[in-house]
Parts: C-alpha cells; structure tokens; sequence
C-alpha cells in the first residue's frame, strides 16, 4: 500500500532556491515543495528575513524522490552548496501513489 | 533641533527604538508597499512636471553625468577598499558597487529637503535616479571578475534581466512615464495621493529604516573594523564631491545640484543587494548591507543632505 | 496616448513589466488591502449618495436586472464553450460561472472612466455589483451537477456559506448599508479616505493585476488555446451587450447604462474562482483564472470600458 | 442609528460578518499596519497641539492620575474575580493587568466622538495614554508573585524591555515627542496623513477588530461563563467611574475628563496579553484575550463612550 | 523515555486545508499542525500562490500520531486525494510524553 | 557520504521560540531553523495567529543535531515544555557535510 522513498529537506538563500529547483529538476524529480523559513542559525551566524533586499532570507526546499534521484541530487552536491549558506538532509519515508514520485 | 526634517526625526526614533531592543517592528509588507508607494509617487510627480512647458530642458546632460556617474564611482571605491582594508576581492567589488548606484529614499529625503528649503529642482530628476540604478552593478561585476571565473549562460541570463529590470527601475521610470503622458489629467487625479501622503509614508518608511539600521547593526559586527567605517563616512562625501561637481556642469538650478550630490553620495540597499548576493555569492552580504545601511544611510540622511544643500547653494547661486 | 486613463497606464506598465521577466512584485497582503479598501471605497460612495434626495429612485429594475443577468449569462457562456471548445463539463461550468458574476475592479475602472467623460452614474450601483457577484455561482453548479454526484450535507453547508457569505459581497453591501445610514456625516469623515485616495489606489492595484494577468498567461500555457481566447473576448462583448439592454430597459442614465454593461461584461478573479475551487474540484482552475484574469480583464479594461461608454452615450443620449 | 459613529457601524459590520461565518479577512500585515499608523497619528496630533501656546498646562497632573489609575486598578480587578469567579491566580492576576492598561483603539474611537460632540481634548492625553501601558503589568506581575517562584534573571531582563520598551509606547511617546519638537512644520507637512487618513483608518480598523472580537468569542468559550461576562461589563464601569474622577480632580476640560474615563475603562489587548503570555506562561490566555477583545472592547466602543462623554458633559460643565 | 509514533506529512490545496484536518481528526488524531507553502511543483505543475482568490495556494499539513491512527489516515486516502493535487508521506519518529499523542 | 544525525522537531508558541532556540545552543547544537505555522490543534485546543497581540501564534522549530546533542536536548524537556503547549518529535536522517553539524 505505502511504498518506499527519500525525504530530501534543504535549507538555503530565498535567492538561491530556483538554482536549487533547477537542480532537483535536472536530477529527475518528480515535485518539490518550497517553505518559507523565519529565521535561522548556522556556520554563517543567524539568518533573519526582513531586509529590504531578502538577501537574509532563507527557505526550505522538500523533495520526495526515488533512491536512485536522492543519490544524483547527493551527488550534485558541490553544485548544490559550494561556500554558501545551506544544509542537507535526507530520511526515510512511504508515500501513497507511488506512480506520483520519481 | 528646531531645523531637523520631520522624517529624519523618525528615523532617529527607529533607530533609537532598536539599539533600545523594542520590539517595535513594521511589518515586511507594509515596507514593501511603501518603497513601492514612494517610487510611484516620485516618478509620478517628476513625469506631471516634465511635461509642463520646459521641463525637460537641460535633461540630458543631466542624464549622462548620472549614467557616468554610477559607471565611475565603484572603481574609486575599489581601489580605495583594496587600498586600506582587507576586505576580499568579491566583497570589495560588490561593496563598490553599492555606492555607485543610489538609494530611492536618500532621494526623496533630499528632495524634501530641497523643498522645506524653498528651492526647486529639475521634474526629470527621478529619471537621473532610475538611470544610476543599474550601471555600478556592472561595473562590479568587471571588478569582481578580472581573471574570474566565467558564469554559466543561464545564470548570466538570469542575472542580466535581474539587472536591467530590476523593479525599482522599472517602477520608477514606469511612473515617470505615466507622469509624463498623462499630464495635468495624472495630476489631477492622484494629487492626493502621490502628494498628500508623500511625507508620512516617508516618515513611516524611514522609522522601518531606523529599526533596520540598527538592528543590523547589531547583527553584522563585522562590519564594524574602524577602517570599513571610515569608508563608509568618506566615500558617499567623494561621491557627492563629484555629484556636485556634476551637476555644476550639467547646468542644473542649486536645487539640482544638491540631488545630483544626494545621488552620487547615496548608496543602494535594495537593488544592488539582491543583484550581489545572485552575482557574486561569494561577497560577504553581511559586509555591504551593513555598510550601506547602517552606516552611510544614516550619515546622508542626517549630516550628508546638509552639507549639500548648503554646498549647492553657495556653488550655484541661489 | 492623451485619451488613455491613468489607471489602465498602470496596469499597461505591469503587464509589460511582468511579460518582461521584471522582479516588481506587490505584496499579497498589499493587493488584499487595497482589494478591501476599493471595495469599501466604493460602498461607503454609494451608500452615501444613496442617501441624498432622490438617489433610490430607480434602484429596485436595476438591482432586478443584476441579479437576473448574474442568474442567466452563465447558461449561453456555458453553451457556447460546450459547443466550440473542447473543455470538459465541470470546467465549462466553471468557466461560465465567472462570466455571469462580476469583477469589482472593472467597475471601479468604469467607474473612473464615467466620471472621466463629464457623466454621473445612480449612486445605487455597488448595490447592483454586490448583487451580481454570487447568482452566476449557483447557475454553474446547477450546469456541472445536471446528473452529477451529490455533494455531502456538510461541504454543501459550507458551500452555501463561502457563496453567500464571501467577503467582497459583505463588505461592499455592509460598507453601502452604513454610507446610507451614516449619510453626510459619514461623507465628511471618509472624504479624504474614499474619495481621495480612490484614483492612487486604484493605479496601485491595476499595477499588480498587469502583473498578475501576464504571470498567469505564462503560468498556464493551456489557456491559451485559440478557441478559449475567442471565447474570452467575445462573451464579454455578449454580456456587455445584455447589460446595456438592461441597463436600457431599466431607465438608467447614460453613465448607468455603461457601468451595468461594464458589470454585465466582467468577469470574477476573486469570488467565483475561490468558490468554485471548493464545489467543482474537478474543474481546472489554470483554465478559469486565465481566461477572466489574462484575457478578459485587460481586454474589458483597455478595450471594453470605452466602448461601451461610447456606446451608451449613443444610445441613452447624454 | 442616526447617533451610532461611523467606525463603529464598522466594528458592528465586523462582528456580524464574523459571527455569520464570512470569510471577510483583513491580512496580519494591514492590521499592524493601521495599528501603526493609529499611534503615530495619534502621537504626532498630540506633540503639535502641545507645542501650541498654552498645550501643556494641566499636563503633569494628568500623567500623575493616569500613571496612579494603571497601577491601582488591577488591585480591585484582582481581588473581584478572586472573590467572584473560579479564575487561577495567574490568570486573575493577568486578566487584572489588562484592565488597568489601556486600549490605543478604544481611545481613538473615544477621540472621534469627543470631536464629533463639538468637544475638545487637552492635546496631552496621548502621553497619558502611553504613561497607562505599562504600570499595570508590573502590578500584574506582583499579584501573580506573591510566594511565587523567582523567575531566571534573564527572562527577568528581557520581560522588562518588553515592558518598558513595548513597541506601541515607543511609538506613541516617539511620534507624540516628533509633533512636539516639528510643531507648525510637522502639522503642515504631515497633515493629510495624519488628519485626513484617520478616521478612514479608523473604520478598517474597526472593522478587522470586529472581525478578530467574534471568532475570539467562538474559539474561546471558556471564557463566556456568565460571571466572567459580568466581569468584563461591570469592570470597565468601575473603572471608567476612576477615571472620570481623576480627570475633574486633576481639573481636565469635559472632552478630557470623557477620555480619562475613556481610558480607565479600557484594556489592552496587545501590549499586555503579550507581556502575559511571557511573563505568567501558566495564565490562560483564552480567557483574558477573550475577555478584553470580545467583551470590553465591543461594550467601551458601542456603549461606553457614549456613556463616559454624557457622564463628563454633565459633570464637568460643556 | 521517547516513544515511537508516526509523522504524516501532506502537501495540498489550501482551500481543501479543512478537508484533511477535519478527516485527521475523524481519524483520531490528537492534533495537527499547518505549514504555510511558498510554491511547488507537481503532476499538475507549477502552484505558486498569490494569485487573489487564493487557488493556486498550498498548505503543508504535519500530523504526528500513532501506528493505528496513521492506518486509519492511510486507508483514507481515495477521500484524502481523489483526483486533486497533493502527496502524502510518512516516517517514523520518537516523542516525547507519550499521552499527547494518539 | 552522508553521515546519521537527528532530526529534531518542535512546535512551540512563537513566544516562547527564543527559548527553545537558546536551549538549543546550550545544549551545543550547530545550528536550527524556525518555520512559520499557519493554525494548529492540541491539548490545548485550536491556536490560530492573527490576534493582534500574537499570543496565539505557533512556529516550528527545526534542528539537526548529533545523538550526544539530541540526547541532552531531550534531558532539558522539563524546562522545554513544562505546562506550555508544545510537542516535540525526533527522527534519523543522514546528511551531508558532517562538519557543519554537531
Ligand atoms: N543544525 C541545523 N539544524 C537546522 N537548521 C540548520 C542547521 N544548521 C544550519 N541550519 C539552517 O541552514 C541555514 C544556513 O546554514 P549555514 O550554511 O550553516 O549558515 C541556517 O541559517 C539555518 O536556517
Ligand atoms: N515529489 C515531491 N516532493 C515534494 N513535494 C511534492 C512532490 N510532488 C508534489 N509535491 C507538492 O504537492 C503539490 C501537489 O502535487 P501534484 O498533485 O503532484 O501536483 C505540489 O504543488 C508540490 O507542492
Ligand atoms: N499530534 C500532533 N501532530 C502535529 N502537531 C501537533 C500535534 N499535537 C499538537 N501539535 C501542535 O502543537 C501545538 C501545541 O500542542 P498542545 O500543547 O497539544 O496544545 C498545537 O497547536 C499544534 O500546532
Ligand atoms: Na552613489
Ligand atoms: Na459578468
Ligand atoms: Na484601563
């Protein structure tokens, strides 16, 4: 009934989040969702929203995807991170309608 | 006390309300709709005022000192930034380009400035405003990238719309435009709105620009080395220096040559932000928001504005 | 160029600046401000000129012909996108719905316009716009459900109450109610508030629906089947038609003639799409926003206004 | 009907449409918005009318009775629902605080009608307003404590910014200090903003309060046992009866013994519930929200001013 | 000291947002909570919100409960999905105070 | 490649966010994201936001964390939750980058 899946969860610049779209895109995807994030605190310190250009604002990208689409998205991660702020992580999951994800 | 413009009074409330920790805050929203409001009205009124006979005279030399204004400016910032402080290159050049462009609201601060002071100033202004937006961001990007990697085609697409149509640009020059054709009917019909309401959506907007000064202020110590300070005092004082200068040549009235000085000193917080942080990722953001926001902003807005006007009206008379 | 109003300059300036890939963007929380502010806007004017001698004759065959309108064009909207196009039956239902309500922008537009050319319209006519904006709700899902399944009693109850109660209808009609009551006293307080910032409020928000119809054009790419566009420029013309009939038999004023086509010629973005969303989720909403939102808007609001103004001018005299 | 001011025809349209369960809804960030807006306006109306000759006369004994009223009247608040209805001691103690605060809404509402009684106000009453934020909360804090446990001196440090340094206080006592310092500069260049807007602010406002009063009510039964509803009717009385006392002793004219009654019977329910929510995290915020915004404030609004102003008019002579 | 539960997780039409809370609760679930989406991208394209009825916006649903309830959910889904956009997902977790959750 | 972490999840009252995220930076984690929450039910009932004052308002707190940290941020769940409305859930994910997280 339920059938297997990686649970792909991002954090990155607002600015930045169509590059990382693009991407999941790229890697055979077959959906994605994008949250808004208020604040945040990492390696680059906090990250509050709110200045009139958004450079500060984050958001967090949620991608459900087959095994084989999660290790090409893992892979790109060079593409994906590079110096700037984000992080990744991937779980476990079951999805219903398994002909709706890739 | 006495001569302080109401709006910088504000300002100094939001930054004060900030350093103080209040919670005090405006919603993201209504900021937005207020940079959105102020360009609309600014453009508008300039546009109303250019098509009235002779406005537009003696607009494009205006133009061109703009233009070439916003294309120089970044390279002495450059040099000055590599010269006295370790900032990276990256950093260095995205910071020089914010003080080639302008800020909208420096601007209007300006402009009501100029007019509690009983002088007026050339309608086609805001053009010279929208005009200055955009090119110091590609001259930053030459700056950045002399022996630097070369972008990917979809990006450099991405980043040149990004450039070119900016929103503020495109609202701004848009409403001019309308302004300009619509005539005395523009004028009639939105006077109370791009007029009545002009200084207190201004007050509003620069009681939200304390609160973020100040705030980021604290949030980007960084930024705060002595010398990126001292940059961030000198270089809109250089950039005025050669608006007035300018201006002067331009032939424009004394009104007109303390904006033009008001333009070149002024430093972007919006566009050329969000076009850095796509451009050159690796450019610290703490660094150039934080200096044109919280330090050369307040310095315009309470010692730069001024200074110039008083300058202008020695230099050209009036 | 001189004869075009300057709110329909505005929605001109977002349209290209959003056809062009431009960033500018109103905030949502903006667009559903201003959207309240028209509408209470236009109550609070209405009902106040209600009040004055003499402003409801005529009300009750104008308010019998909205609602009768609203009740009816969706039945020939639905007929003819059956018979020319190859939407399936719930999303012609749906389609059809949105040509029999109305859009309150429009009618701030004609609104504008009529005032623009030196006429007066009855003060009732927010009324009439209240009144038309849910009957052509119900007439399309009586044409989707023909033979169809039967809703559960609980999402019908909260059908019923989205369409009865939805938010435009209430605060335009409650805004009416309490201009009427409040009569003078009420014009003189909100004076500066509903007559003053109407013209700059309404540019505001024709920016954002330009932006909103071009992104919408780009985002559902199916609309655009050539049919569907015919569609979406001759039901307009259809219901304008009917509308300045019954605006004819009712014995309006020339200004009242055109607004009851300019509503008659509208289609809803707000009500009926949130409505429908909810009673026919098989319906494809790509398909519905487009065509009153991309299509039929800017087509009423550059095209349709004028025209039918002219038209009603013609044929009420004035 | 003739009598009832318009803004509240708008917070009844509000309510109604909430309890009809419309999906009217005014966006969080217009809400803020206009609360901002209300307390620069006010703010700012007052300092100009002070620096008027003659603005200040009476003042200290004024902000002397306001600042002894919002200290005092939690006391009895307290020892009432202790001793009438089944409340906690942290959520007696929190309802307590909010009515020895005061309501920035309710004295607008309480300024139009004083203005629309012909009357007028001693230009000071909004630093009144501000002086009554905070004291109350203290004294809250203190009826919770008593044999309470120490709180961490952190949380001690952060809840007396929030505290003193509320947001509404700063920009109540901000604005009120910028129209003071602007004086006859500030009155012309803000004027249309902070006159003519206002009541049209007002109604939106009321309107959303509306709105926001009746879902309280339907979320938070809890709070509808009767003698907590007695509470929030017979409460406001009291203390309105205060401060008409405190305004003839402190010697205010009638329009400011009417607002000194005004906002002794009101409370606050922004300023203090999020201080509560802080500070007494065990107090139940269903019930004082509830309380404040969908007994008190509909009963001040409707029937107390009214009230207050006749009770002022006869007692002090106008 | 944590206890095993399952997290439901649904991204669907906000309009259809009462729909699923109103059948998590039928279900038995002791409660739920909604996340604001910024756009996504799915079968059915590209949603993202702002358009001024409010259609074309998504709304993330999390629930966390019990093995039981999470069946319950899950045999539900002809109601939960039908045809209209919206994915749902489920992992393990661990919580904490074991009596807030059904 | 990727490297197990944990996945910790709390719903806490918008008020009370900068004191679960000051805990968490005692407790040693790297970093945490806060999200905005729209409505949502509990023990405590329906809590909606929009009141002025926004004491009805939630936020989802989000923070990827080593076992050791997770552990010590379960231990402080007294001074977590106390009587306050809140749940808190924890699950594995792996990600990438193990030096940006501790
Ligand atoms: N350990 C963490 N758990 C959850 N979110 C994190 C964590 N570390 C970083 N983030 C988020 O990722 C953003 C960028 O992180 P960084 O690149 O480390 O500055 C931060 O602003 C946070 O929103
Ligand atoms: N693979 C996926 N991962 C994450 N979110 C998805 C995925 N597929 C669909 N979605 C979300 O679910 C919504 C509806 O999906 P759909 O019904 O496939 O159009 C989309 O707009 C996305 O927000
Ligand atoms: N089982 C659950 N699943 C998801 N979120 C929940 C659950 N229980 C409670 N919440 C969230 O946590 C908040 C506080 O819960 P409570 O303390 O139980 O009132 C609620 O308003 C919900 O947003
Ligand atoms: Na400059
Ligand atoms: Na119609
Ligand atoms: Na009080």
């Amino acid at each position: 009934m339920t059938h297997p899946r990686k649970r792909i969860e991002i954090v990155v610049e607002a600015v930045r989040a169509e590059q990382v779209t693009d991407l999941l895109d790229a890697c055979g995807a077959s959906g994605w969702t994008i949250l808004p994030v208020v604040s945040g605190r990492g390696r680059t310190g906090m990250r509050r929203g709110g200045d009139l250009a958004g450079v500060f604002d984050n958001v967090l990208v949620l991608c459900i995807a087959s095994e084989a689409v999660a290790a090409k998205v893992l892979e790109a991660r060079e593409e994906l991170l590079g110096a700037r702020p984000a992080i990744v992580s991937v779980s476990d999951c079951a999805v219903l309608r398994a002909e709706h994800f890739r | 006390m006495e001569t302080i413009p109401v709006p910088v009074l504000f300002f100094a409330l939001g930054f004060a309300a900030a350093l103080a920790r209040s919670d005090l805050a405006v919603p993201d929203a209504l900021s937005k709709g207020l940079s959105l409001y102020l360009m609309l009205a600014i453009g508008v009124k300039g546009g109303v005022a250019l098509a009235a006979p002779g406005g537009a005279a003696g607009m494009l030399p205006a133009l061109a000192a703009g233009l070439l204004l916003s294309f120089l400016l970044p390279i002495p910032a450059y040099a000055g930034l590599k010269a006295f402080t370790r900032l990276d290159r990256p950093t260095a050049a995205a910071v020089a380009g914010h003080y080639g462009s302008v800020s909208v609201v420096t601007f209007a601060a300006g402009l009501a400035a100029v007019q509690a002071a009983g002088l007026r100033a050339e309608p086609f202004l805001p053009a010279v405003l929208a005009a200055m937006e955009t090119p110091a961001i590609l001259t930053a990007l030459l700056l950045a990238r002399r022996g630097g990697a070369a972008r990917r085609p979809k990006d450099r697409a991405k980043l040149l719309r990004e450039v070119l149509l900016n929103g503020s640009v495109v609202l701004l020059l848009g409403s001019f435009l309308i302004g300009w054709l619509g005539g005395a009917r523009a004028a009639a019909a939105l006077s109370p709105f791009v007029e009545g309401l002009f200084q207190g959506a201004l007050c509003l907007f620069l009681l939200d620009m304390g609160l973020l000064a100040a705030r980021q202020l604290r949030a980007a110590p960084q930024a705060l080395e002595a010398r990126l300070i001292a940059f961030g005092l000198l270089m809109p004082l250089f950039g005025a220096a050669c608006g007035l200068a300018a201006g002067l040549a331009a032939g424009l009235s004394p009104g007109g040559v303390a904006l033009m000085a008001v333009l070149a000193g002024s430093a972007s917080y919006i566009a050329v932000p969000a076009a850095m942080r796509l451009a050159l990722p690796e450019a610290d953001p703490g660094v150039y928001v934080t200096l044109s926001l919280a330090v050369t902003f307040p310095f315009n807005v309470v010692l730069g504005i001024p200074l110039h006007l008083a300058l202008a009206q020695r230099l050209a008379g009036g």
